[in-house]
């Protein structure tokens, strides 16, 4: 569908863990026909801020007739701003950008596996697999760095979903990484599943030393650049891909991405 | 009475003075459903070169205060792509804008080469020469700044291409009324004022530069008072030199007041950059906001108001 | 364990690399009951000149995205007021603070007169020459643009002139690493970098520029991408020179990662200009961020992080 | 006194006629020592806003213990952010910066001068001249160019004081300037008043073409110039005096200033 840019009112927000907020706003044409994966930019009102150039944003939840809510964590000045953000506030928000997940693979079974603020288009997906006719088994592993940084995702996921949490401290969950919950999940699988993913580079790469074409039917990730545009015009958000010749080739994470395919990735990029 | 937005400028006519700048509303089709370019004076299209390019490592984009830096490297899909699937497209899509088409080389027989492979092609309306991409250099200084290599790439393009040239300069220089004086004798119909100013971030929790390629070109309004600074500078010059040569105002336009200090300070035309990034639909917005301002003053026609500032200032 | 902030630079030792820039911190008096420039680095003076100056017409200032203009014009007090009246004050203040008196004169010979009149005086730690005022001309480019200037006044004043000596550059030249590889070629001990970058502002509803000299200077954070660029090419220009020349980065900074951007790009010590107006206290909190940020990353001497991007990155 | 740079938060805004705002915040050490004439100077806490320099303003009224009034007009875009503040928000606050008007003049009678959003000083000051020991008779001339931007300044000034209010527009108080009302009332003294002023600078220069050392007592303007540290440090704020020989002499508005013996400012300076 045709992206939109407009200026929309906060509707609300609210603090979900550490540094951690649920940004809610309307978005009344398109939100019925937003994808797992797909993103928005977010500028501030003209005066109302310094930020100047808008971010991207994964949806995190479509919810009836068109409200949307984003989750994000406050790194810099963006996510700051938008952090002091109150009901009424108006932003920018031109979306839906980027393409989606596959969401029929040929795999009985499916493994989400969310590191950090990696979690909210694994969240989405999990809804839409469930959603499916013929839903896959559904596990989503979820770990963050300290577990205050947990966000409650469980009570809003479908029922079937299992949900499997880790954090480096050991503040909730299981201790450890991700990594450590999804090898005995994979191993466990009698056919190969599809797996997906979303985190921070260095998880994504190490997620991607597990899998391979023999024991997994699918291997997603979605992936992270500085963006201006959102929409293929700035040539800003390039990510560097394998090829069999070893040359350089990029790809766009706003329009060929934000979702590719791991084994075509060249990791780290980041 | 509404005012009369329509420029004559370069022998043509433009509906409106605003076009989109070159590398931030690409080749015009990624934005058309939601910003068409048709309505707008033109579109300058994202720098072609000889061979397609993929451009720099990344990051390649980063916000600074106000503005932005980018080190894209001038990635594009070649002259040949350019002309078999992206300008069939924006001539076809045009309407009442004009295209110009952006583009550059790596020495001036490759500038002369490109200009003349483009000049051929039906449906440009006027080529931008691209003299000031940060990221390409000719010994350690830019090679659009050094003033004999202006003058070989404008000459050599002047002998080969019957399209109205205009020479797009770099603000990184000492002079840059005397480097727009050097483009006007060799053939410039016009000058396109300003490209983007060299700049680096640092990533202080990296400790290292935030680009790939370290350097990048700063854009935004951080840079509009350089831009007007530089426009009022050569508009001031052409007028001493006698020559009629219309200059076209860039850099950190975003709304119709930024766009009137362009056109007070001597611009024809102006481009809206950076800011289609922050707002899509900026560049149609600087349209309005210039018709109501001038409905708002009393102006019955908007060119009536190019270079005025010179009276009033000094 | 605190981070040691002390910066050995001129062969003076520095209590932190914090300096307050010239013309944003006046004599040092007029903020001292708010900022005591005593607990800073150094404090450079408004640029002295050999006869007082009134200045140029007003306005004098005005604000652009996220920076400002200024055309104050070197208004000062001259040579000989200062001296008699405000150097001694300073120097009896300073504390543990370098005192930096920044001058430029209208030629060659009016820079070396005002440099050997204040090599004389007392309490003066080091001499920062102002070789970058936008709003002073040689011929059609501005003075410190033009490298043979810069030779001839620096030689000219290393030779009448014992203390050290700081070149302070205009970033409005097509290659800076070029000007200040002559400036340090003719003598100087250091190099300031940058001063303001020449820029316009019209007023839309007046119809004509918004200062009434026309041009400015553009200072702030919207300068800083240009600031740190020019300091990390000088800086490898320097190193490739094998000159230990030190730099010293100005331009934008207002807050802890701002000076460390600086001196990751290379600039032993930094000034902070215009945030001093945004927040008089401006310059002080720098010193204890940059001490709070060392802390929390581990780093025991923050000298140990000059010139470190050049490492990670190109 | 010193002055003082402070992180404040607004206590209150309200708006108080067309386009003009009434801001308070607390300043608790100072208020009490703020004369006629001072201002301050405000700048938004950082990433709140893209205002980039701070504004001066004239203090409009110092209360009881420690909270400050100003009252502003919206022209461009620190006045428009500043429109949009809201009770709790923080802004930086400098001074008491600049000088005062002389408060006890040889003169049985003031005549103060306000041309629009040059009222806040004048209110100020007719406030301070009425609780000297001996007051003079005092008239404050006021005049807007619309009349829906008179400020209601009747209720918050001393019983004695005569307001006389006019408008451009005639759609509140006397139709016309307040050179218009001004006439009268210097004709019909006894003696030479004290008069004061502050307003826009062609009608400052218009009412300086009236006064003249034979039927003034006094003749003192606060002036307006862009500022960038509002202390005698950046050297912008410059007001051309006449001097007797002709040559351009400058004074600092912020320091010297604002407020001048208004027989010596070159009108108009604006
Ligand atoms: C397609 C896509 C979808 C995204 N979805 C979300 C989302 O749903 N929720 C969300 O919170 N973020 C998401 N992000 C990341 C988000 O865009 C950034 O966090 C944001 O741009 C940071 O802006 P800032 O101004 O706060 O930080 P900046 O000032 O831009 O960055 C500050 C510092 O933080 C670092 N940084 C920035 N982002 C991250 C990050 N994500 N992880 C680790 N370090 C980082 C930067 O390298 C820099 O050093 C997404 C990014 C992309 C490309
Ligand atoms: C000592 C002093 C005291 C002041 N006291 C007050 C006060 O108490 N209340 C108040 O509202 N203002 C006062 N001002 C004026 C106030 O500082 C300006 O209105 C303010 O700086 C405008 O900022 P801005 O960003 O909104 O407008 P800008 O963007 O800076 O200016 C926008 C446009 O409006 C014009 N403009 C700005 N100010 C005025 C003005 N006052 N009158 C007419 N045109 C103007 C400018 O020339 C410009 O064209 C005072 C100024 C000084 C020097
Ligand atoms: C991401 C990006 C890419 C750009 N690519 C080009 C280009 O290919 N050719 C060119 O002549 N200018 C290019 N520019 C410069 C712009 O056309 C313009 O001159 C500059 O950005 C200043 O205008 P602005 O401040 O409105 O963006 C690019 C600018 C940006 C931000
Ligand atoms: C109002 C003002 C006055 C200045 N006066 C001088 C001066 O007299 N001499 C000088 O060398 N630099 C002068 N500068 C330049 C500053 O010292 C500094 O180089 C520049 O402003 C960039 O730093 P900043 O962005 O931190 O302000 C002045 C700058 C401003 C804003
Ligand atoms: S963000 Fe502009 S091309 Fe991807
Ligand atoms: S505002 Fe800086 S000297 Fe007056």
């Amino acid at each position: 569908m045709i992206p939109v840019f407009r200026w929309v009112e906060v509707s609300d927000i609210r603090k979900m863990a550490r540094s951690t907020y649920e940004l809610s706003f309307p978005e009344p044409e398109s939100a019925s026909k937003i994808g797992p994966g797909q993103f928005c930019m977010v500028s501030p009102a003209p005066h109302t801020s310094d930020v100047f150039l808008p971010r991207p944003f994964s949806y995190y939840r479509v919810d009836g007739p068109g409200t949307i809510r984003i989750l994000f964590r406050t790194f810099g000045r963006a996510t700051r701003w938008m952090a002091g953000l109150a009901p009424g506030s108006r932003i920018g928000v031109f979306g839906p950008l980027g393409n989606t997940f596959t969401l029929a693979p040929q795999a009985r079974r499916a493994i989400l596996v969310a590191g950090g603020i990696g979690l909210p288009p694994m969240a989405m997906l999990a809804g839409r697999l469930d959603a499916l006719d013929e839903p896959p088994e559904i596990d989503l592993i979820y770990g963050e760095q300290a577990g205050d940084r947990i966000v409650d995702v469980g009570s809003d996921l479908p029922g079937r979903v299992r949900l499997h949490l880790c954090s480096e401290d050991g503040a909730a969950g299981q201790k450890g990484l991700v990594t450590g919950l999804f090898r005995p999940l994979i191993a466990g699988c009698d056919s190969p599943p599809a797996v997906y993913c979303c985190g921070p580079g260095p998880m994504m790469a190490a997620l991607a030393g597990l899998v391979s074409s023999e024991n997994t039917a699918l291997f997603e990730v979605s992936t992270e650049e500085n963006m201006a545009c959102g929409k293929g015009i700035c040539k800003g958000c390039v990510i560097p891909m394998t090829t069999p010749d070893g040359s350089v080739s990029y790809r766009y994470c706003c329009t060929d991405g934000p979702v590719f395919n791991g084994f075509e990735v060249k990791w780290p990029h980041a | 009475m509404a005012a009369r937005l329509t420029v004559d400028c370069l022998g043509l006519s433009f509906q409106n003075p605003v076009l989109v700048a070159s590398g931030t509303f690409g080749y015009g089709d990624e934005y058309y459903d939601i910003m068409p370019f048709s309505r707008l004076g033109g579109l300058v299209t994202k720098t072609v070169t000889a061979a397609p390019r993929q451009g720099n490592p990344p990051p390649r984009v980063v916000e600074t205060d106000s503005g932005m830096l980018n080190s894209i490297g001038l990635a594009n899909v070649g002259l040949e792509v350019f002309i078999r699937e992206k300008l069939p497209w924006i001539v076809q899509h045009a309407g009442g804008a004009r295209v110009v088409v952006n583009f550059a080389g790596f020495s001036v027989d490759e500038f002369i080469g490109v200009g003349a492979g483009l000049a051929g092609c039906r449906g440009i309306d006027a080529l931008e020469v691209n003299l000031g991409c940060p990221n390409v250099k000719a010994g350690s200084i830019h090679f659009g700044a050094d003033p004999a290599t202006v003058r070989e790439v404008i000459a050599g393009l002047r002998g080969e291409v019957g399209l109205p040239l205009v020479a797009k300069l770099t603000p990184n220089v000492a002079d840059i009324a005397a480097l727009a004086e050097v483009a006007v004798e060799a053939g410039a119909d016009a000058l396109s004022l300003i490209n983007t100013l060299p700049g680096m971030k640092i990533d202080v929790k990296k400790r290292k530069p935030a680009l790939g390629m370290a350097f990048g070109g700063l854009s935004g309004p951080a840079l509009r008072p350089v831009g007007v600074a530089c426009v009022y500078k050569v508009y001031r010059r052409l007028q001493e030199m006698g020559a009629g040569v219309p200059v076209i105002g860039i850099g950190g336009i975003a709304t119709g007041p930024d766009a009137l200090e362009y056109i007070l300070a001597g611009a024809r035309l102006v481009q809206v950059g950076t800011a289609s990034f922050v707002n899509p639909l900026a560049a149609g917005q600087v349209v309005a906001e210039l018709a109501a301002w001038c409905e708002n003053e009393g102006i019955g026609d908007l060119s009536e108001l190019v270079g005025v500032a010179h009276h009033g200032g000094n």
